[in-house]
């Protein structure tokens, strides 16, 4: 059975309490509580968005060795509402040969597919939205529609710094699907479940539980999936699609005020969430160490605050990239795709699979220090 | 009540999605309107207990056909090249013109007619079976049906998937004048 | 409101609207949406026949197999449809009259 | 007693394996892997003596047998079965056979290791070695008719190459491939009756074979007009004697001794000449319903004979012991066909041990002298001590001088051959067989010491002898034999102490006395040999229903839940026989006259060859002389007659046909008669056809193409329309 929000929650006394003030009808609370938690975790996504940016520019400040954004607030983190304000306020230009509908729509599909991964992150063992079966499975698919609104938006702007951005973010997403949904088939495999709660699971205890430590076909595999991540979120070194020295600003060079924004922001949640799905899938997700498990409704928070580390350490090494690396070429970024991490892939998940046949599913540290599975 | 909820916004995505593909003059947007169709139908798996096949669509249809289908509408000129082979060659226009949609709207109610009165029988017949409200996981069964019952089907899929690969690159590759 | 014959309408709306895409258009691209509508309007029917009637997963295989088809039917239609463009320089379907005579 | 395949299976597969390292790795080796091919061969001498021990030693009823069995594949359906059973048959026959084969080629493998030494095909020559090997010791382990074939033919295969092993010399091709076109005939016919029992018996498995004859599922079969009995046992008879080269097939076997020295030894003694007399021996329940023992008897003796008397004046050392394996391989065949059938398989067993130290030892000989003609030699005594002591034990045997094992066992095939003969009421022509068989026991012993004597004895003709003819004779290794020093003889591990072994064990009372303790088949005042008490013909009553076990199994059973087999002799095998005196009467005659006619033998040589008393007969005679050194024109016969005059004959006269008849009447004939049809039918083509049939349909098919236009528009939505209104109207058809 999934479990979710409401079932978890349900464990407790509390519960019965509020349900009785809802006059018994378990669908109507369960509603409330969805909504409830939809809207917080929005809400705290796009503020993690927003500081995405102040930190990105306050990162690369520190690594070019300057200050950075510190007028708006203590030490300028007040920023991004300011800009946040600027965009809401700004004229919405159009261009007038766009193909107006698709123009509307696109930024809107970047966010629902950004915002509907974060129905299944496993932000602690019993705050997620919904555990599903098919959760990591799901979350790749739905990402896909951030695919579609890159390459809509570079058409239905119809100039041809947008077009070409469209087209190279299409292809480099649909290339780069297939390296990390192998990797993330070879996790699959170790916890012989696709739900997060599953995977989760399996890595209780020591950071030696941990997937990437799990045998060195999971190690490659994680970087693997986090360059694979980069080229999916259009992260440097592989932000072809927006290459402002080639393309002005590639598929959102048309859009201006908050419709750029919400391209902004859903290339910043995205990268949240594909840190959050590292953290979860190799890093032991919001396992609490030496597997320390009160199931009491405070150390939930707890777990939050663990995932959110490993997540936001991610994020940390994300942004020093950007500001490290120099741009790939097309060619080259096609080539490492399919010439490189699409083989050390397939080996991984074979590799992983043939691990977990000869050493009967135990771990590389069970196997030197012992213990059972 | 989330179930029947489901239903009605996918069935109403299906149906709107389908009828739009339809009367769209756009080809662009009626990839659009297909992605949306798709997606419905990816929300009534999900609320016929089919978790793997929706998600398999989305990740299919979604994340392939439809970005595929994006671009070969736009390396075979877009939208405006249709008009001028119409004009040009005087043929009917390529989405269609009054002609051609009142032949098809014939024979789609010849079909209709057909197939309702099929779907009368069959429902009469299977109406009162119900199977509870109960949507068990059904990823690990379809793994062990693939990799036993249909294994052979499996290998075969697997064959045809790489022999398209292999076809599509060929035929669409650049040739040397 | 939800029941095997709900599912069977939707899936025969999507079935006609194939069929009248498929019918009514001239190109080439558009008759390959209706056939994906058509696809799906039957992977549909097995889904929704696997839960109302035969209560086990053999139509979520099929209606699984029906999707890998489609996807290499995209594929190698597609191919196809680029080609013809390269050689005709149009996608209208009437345009395909090299077999002709 | 636990039988698991892990303890029978190393005895084929360690040689496989090291055949397959050594093929594909051999180079790289040290010594081109030769130690590792003998390793094997030891590995599956130790396996083979353990059930050698157990069998033997652990006094198994003769019945007790182990058969273990996998299905290959499957295909059966429904209810025809179609089914490949495969598996391996051991019972006391097959562990003493197996501890022969593995023995004497493990003691093979070390004399090559030395003789092969330096030699450039030295790593080619130990690829194959094991590899015939394994086939021999597979075919020994196969419990059916099939997988005998497959490992026939592997041994096929491998005595082509080796008897061709020096490539670049064109004899040693040609000979090759006369041994591997001529046992070609013969396999023909083995997989000919193998097919004739699968066809009707569903199974080629040796069991099913029994059962099938103890239920009389063989009666009224027949193939074309012949019993089907007959039919197989023929085939299967021909095939063992294109591979044991009995009379007619016999000529390749001569000629194999263009491979190395050791090689020959394997394929003369332990290996591929035995197989045919093994199957001969596995099928000889349907060979007697098929009636055919008297032919195998007269073949076999005609065999021994006449091989025996061209041995007399070969020159070559090696063709006096190729001659003198032909002669015993009659022997044995004979013996089987008289019903001597323990006997048949004693001699395999003893003309193994003596026959591969003879070619050991001669091969000792040629490696040291280079020099094979026995005019050359002589007085190598004092040079070659040891292995004049070993090959005269070894000549002892051959002879059947009494105490020596030869004599054990060609004596009691000799004696059941005397009673075949004269005694049991046969037809009085087959007294043929026994006569030619105590004939060539007599030439054996002369001109086995002929060999001896021109060999060993004597003043050495080397010296003086090498500079006078002007054809110098080159040896195997292509320089001139002229000028070699002959070296005094040391005690090589290699050279010597495989020729000791073998030796020793060309002592009769290995095989004649009652040496592994069998004592419960033991009559009061008869002596009992452990030979006769182990080996019988197969009872056929005993395999009836009988059950496999499964490949993995267990066995653990106790030897005492079998019934104790009694011996009886042998006579067919229908229980005890009536004539015991008679048959007893018979083998006292036979000990006294072979004994004579042995000693006589080797007195003429004696009298020839040492005291030149007696001018030799070669001299004397010299229109059989040359009769006999030319082999009877057997080879001259074949390439000469069949070949030459038959086939191209045949082909001529084909030819002639075709260019004379055929051309001539047939063609220009029908020419003829087509010119006048060609003349009726233009008229017809041109009236009937083009105005009425041509135009017509023309204009008709313009009219419904009027039609079929307006379907046919080439427009694909069209059709599509088209397809779904047939759906339609399909749909509503169905409905009322």
């Amino acid at each position: 059975m999934n479990q979710t929000v409401v079932s978890y929650l349900s464990q407790y006394e509390f519960y019965d309490i509020i349900l009785e003030a809802f006059g018994n009808n378990e669908g109507l609370l369960a509603f409330v509580i969805y909504s409830l938690f939809a809207v917080i975790i929005v809400a705290l996504c796009a503020t993690i968005g927003g500081l995405g940016t102040y930190a990105e520019r306050k990162i690369s400040a520190d690594i070019q060795q300057r200050l950075g954004p510190n007028r708006v607030g203590p030490y300028g983190i007040l920023q991004f509402l300011a800009d946040g304000v600027k965009m809401m306020t700004k004229e919405d230009v159009m261009p007038f040969t766009a193909d107006k509908m698709l123009f509307y729509l696109a930024p809107c599909l970047a966010l629902v597919g950004v915002f509907a991964t974060l129905a299944v992150l496993p932000w602690s063992s019993g705050f997620i939205m919904a555990d599903m079966n098919v959760g990591i499975f799901y979350l790749i698919a739905i990402s896909s529609l951030v695919g579609v609104s890159v390459f809509l938006g570079g058409y239905a702007s119809n100039s041809k710094w947008s077009m070409l951005g469209g087209m190279r973010g299409a292809s480099q997403i649909i290339s780069y699907e297939i390296p990390v949904t192998i990797s993330i088939l070879a996790i699959v495999l170790l916890a012989g479940g696709m739900s997060f709660g599953a995977i989760v699971g399996h890595q209780k205890g020591l950071p030696t539980n941990w997937f990437i430590f799990h045998n060195p076909f999971a190690f490659v595999a994680f970087f693997v999936y986090f360059i694979g991540a980069l080229a999916e979120t259009n992260r440097a070194p592989f932000d072809l699609p927006e290459a402002e020295s080639e393309l002005v600003s590639g598929y959102h060079t048309e859009y201006t005020g908050m419709r750029f924004g919400f391209f902004a922001l859903a290339e910043y949640i995205e990268v949240f969430v594909v840190c959050g799905v590292a953290a979860a899938l190799f890093l032991g997700g919001s396992n609490l160490p030496f597997d320390i498990s009160f199931d009491i409704l405070p150390i939930q928070l707890v777990e939050v605050v663990i995932f959110m580390t490993k997540t936001l350490l991610l994020y940390y090494v994300v942004i020093w990239i950007r500001w490290t690396f120099p741009r790939l070429r097309v060619d080259q970024l096609m080539s490492i795709c399919w010439k490189y991490l699409t083989p050390i892939a397939i080996v991984n998940l074979c590799g992983c699979a043939i691990w977990l046949v000869v050493f009967n599913g135990r771990s590389f540290a069970q196997i030197v220090f012992g213990g059972h599975h | 009540m989330f179930a029947q909820l489901l239903f009605a916004m996918s069935a109403l995505l299906t149906v709107g999605g389908a009828i739009a593909v339809v009367v769209t003059k756009n080809i662009m947007h009626s990839c659009i309107f297909l992605l949306a169709c798709l997606i419905g139908v990816a929300g009534l798996y999900a609320t016929l207990g089919a978790d793997f096949v929706a998600v398999t669509q989305i990740m299919v249809y979604v994340g392939g056909i439809v970005i595929l289908m994006l671009f070969a509408v736009m390396l075979t000129g877009g939208k405006d090249f249709v008009s001028r082979a119409q004009n040009l060659l005087g043929l009917a226009p390529s989405m269609g013109n009054k002609w051609t949609f009142s032949i098809a709207i014939l024979v789609s109610i010849v079909f209709l007619l057909t197939n309702i009165s099929l779907i009368g029988n069959i429902v009469r017949s299977h109406a009162p079976k119900t199977f509870g409200n109960d949507y068990p996981s059904t990823v690990s069964q379809i793994g062990h049906l693939l990799v036993k019952d249909h294994v052979l089907a499996f290998e075969l899929s697997s064959v045809l998937l790489l022999g398209a690969l292999v076809g599509a690159a060929i035929i669409a590759r650049p040739r040397k004048q | 409101m939800m029941g095997l014959a709900s599912y069977l309408l939707i899936s025969l709306i999507l079935f006609v609207a194939g069929l009248v895409v498929m019918i009514a258009r001239k190109n080439i691209v558009a008759i390959l949406l209706g056939i994906e509508l058509i696809l799906n309007a039957s992977a549909l029917n097995f889904v929704a026949y696997s839960r109302y009637v035969t209560n086990n997963l053999d139509g979520h295989i099929f209606s699984l197999f029906i999707i890998v088809v489609a996807a290499a039917e995209a594929a190698v239609g597609l191919a196809i449809v680029i080609r013809f463009f390269q050689i005709k320089e149009t996608v209208h379907v009437d345009e395909a009259t090299q077999l002709r005579n | 007693m636990e039988y698991t395949v892990g303890s029978i299976a190393p005895i084929f597969l360690a040689p496989v394996l090291a055949f397959i390292i050594n093929a594909f790795f051999g180079r790289k080796l040290p010594r081109q892997g030769d130690w590792l091919a003998t390793l094997s061969i030891f590995i599956s001498f130790i396996f083979s003596a353990r059930i050698f021990s157990d069998f033997v030693f652990g006094k198994f009823a003769t019945d007790f047998y182990v058969h273990k069995t996998f299905t290959w594949f499957d295909l059966s359906h429904a209810s025809a079965v179609w089914k490949v059973d495969m598996g391996i048959y051991l019972d006391n026959m097959a562990a003493i056979m197996l501890l022969m084969v593995s023995g004497i080629a493990f003691l093979i493998h070390l004399f090559s290791t030395w003789y092969m030494d330096h030699d450039e095909k030295h790593g080619r020559f130990f690829v194959f070695l094991p590899l015939f090997t394994s086939a021999m010791l597979g075919m020994v382990l196969s419990d059916n008719l099939f997988s005998l074939f497959i490992f026939w033919e592997i041994m096929g295969f491998c005595s082509y190459s080796l008897i061709g092993i020096y490539n670049k010399k064109e004899k040693a091709g040609d000979a090759s491939l006369k041994a591997f076109m001529t046992t070609r005939v013969g396999d023909v016919f083995l997989l000919l009756g193998i097919v004739a029992l699968w066809m009707v018996l569903g199974s080629v498995t040796y069991v099913d074979i029994y059962a099938a004859i103890a239920e009389g599922k063989f009666a009224g079969q027949t193939v074309m007009g012949i019993s089907f009995a007959t039919f197989t046992a023929l085939c299967i008879f021909l095939g063992a004697m294109g591979k044991s080269a009995q009379f007619p097939l016999h000529v390749w076997l001569p000629d194999a001794m263009m491979g190395p020295t050791p090689g020959s030894a394997l394929i003369h003694a332990a290996t591929m000449v035995t197989a045919g007399v093994w199957v001969t021996l596995r099928m000889y329940p349907l060979m007697v319903l098929g009636d055919i023992t008297w032919f195998i008897a007269v073949i076999g003796a005609i065999t021994a004979f006449g091989a025996a008397t061209i041995a007399t004046v070969q020159t070559d050392i090696k063709a006096v012991l190729a001659y003198s394996t032909l002669s015993q391989l009659g022997y044995m065949i004979m013996g089987v066909g008289v019903g001597s059938y323990n006997a048949a398989f004693m001699h395999v067993i003893t003309h193994a041990v003596f026959k591969a130290c003879l070619f050991l030892s001669a091969g000792s000989i040629i490696h040291t002298v280079h020099e094979q003609e026995m005019p050359k030699l002589g007085g190598l005594r004092k040079y070659m001590p040891y292995t004049h002591f070993a090959m005269m034990a070894c000549t002892l045997a051959i002879a059947g001088i009494p105490f020596f094992s030869g004599f054990v066992s060609k004596d009691r095939i000799l004696g059941d051959a005397l009673y075949f003969g004269f005694m049991a009421g046969q037809n009085p022509m087959l007294a043929i067989v026994p006569i030619l068989g105590f004939a060539g026991a007599g030439l054996t012993a002369f001109y086995m010491f002929r060999m001896m004597f021109l060999t060993f004895y004597g003043e050495n003709r080397m010296h003086h002898d090498s500079h006078g003819h002007g054809h110098g004779h080159k040896d195997a290794h292509g320089h001139e034999s002229h000028g070699h020093e002959i070296h005094q003889e040391h005690l090589d591990v290699r050279q010597n102490v495989p020729l000791l072994l073998l030796s020793i064990f060309t002592l009769g009372f290995w095989f004649a006395g009652t040496l592994t303790g069998q004592s419960f088949g033991k009559v009061f005042g008869k002596k009992v040999e452990w030979f006769k008490v182990l080996v019988e013909a197969p009872r056929v009553e005993q395999f009836v229903g009988h059950n496999r076990q499964p490949w993995g199994s267990v066995d653990s059973r106790d030897k005492t839940e079998l019934p104790h087999a009694h011996y009886h002799h042998q006579s067919g095998y229908a229980g005890p026989n009536p004539d015991d005196h008679k048959i007893h009467k018979a083998h006292t005659i036979g000990a006294i006259a072979s004994i004579i006619i042995a000693f006589s033998g080797v007195f003429l040589a004696f009298l020839m060859y040492i005291q030149h008393t007696v001018k030799p007969w070669a001299d004397t005679f010299s229109g059989i002389t040359t009769t006999l050194q030319n082999k009877y024109y057997f080879d001259k016969f074949y390439i000469d007659v069949l070949i030459k005059k038959g086939l191209l004959g045949l082909n001529r006269g084909l030819a002639w046909f075709d260019m004379g008849v055929y051309d001539r009447f047939a063609v220009d004939g029908w020419a003829a008669v087509n010119r006048v049809l060609f003349t009726a039918s233009r008229w017809f083509d041109n009236v009937v056809i083009d105005a009425i049939g041509v135009d017509g349909t023309g204009v008709a098919v313009n009219l419904f193409n009027l039609v079929l236009r307006i379907v046919q528009s080439g427009k694909i939505q069209f059709y599509f329309i088209m397809l779904i209104m047939v759906l339609v109207s399909y749909i509503w058809t169905l409905k009322f």
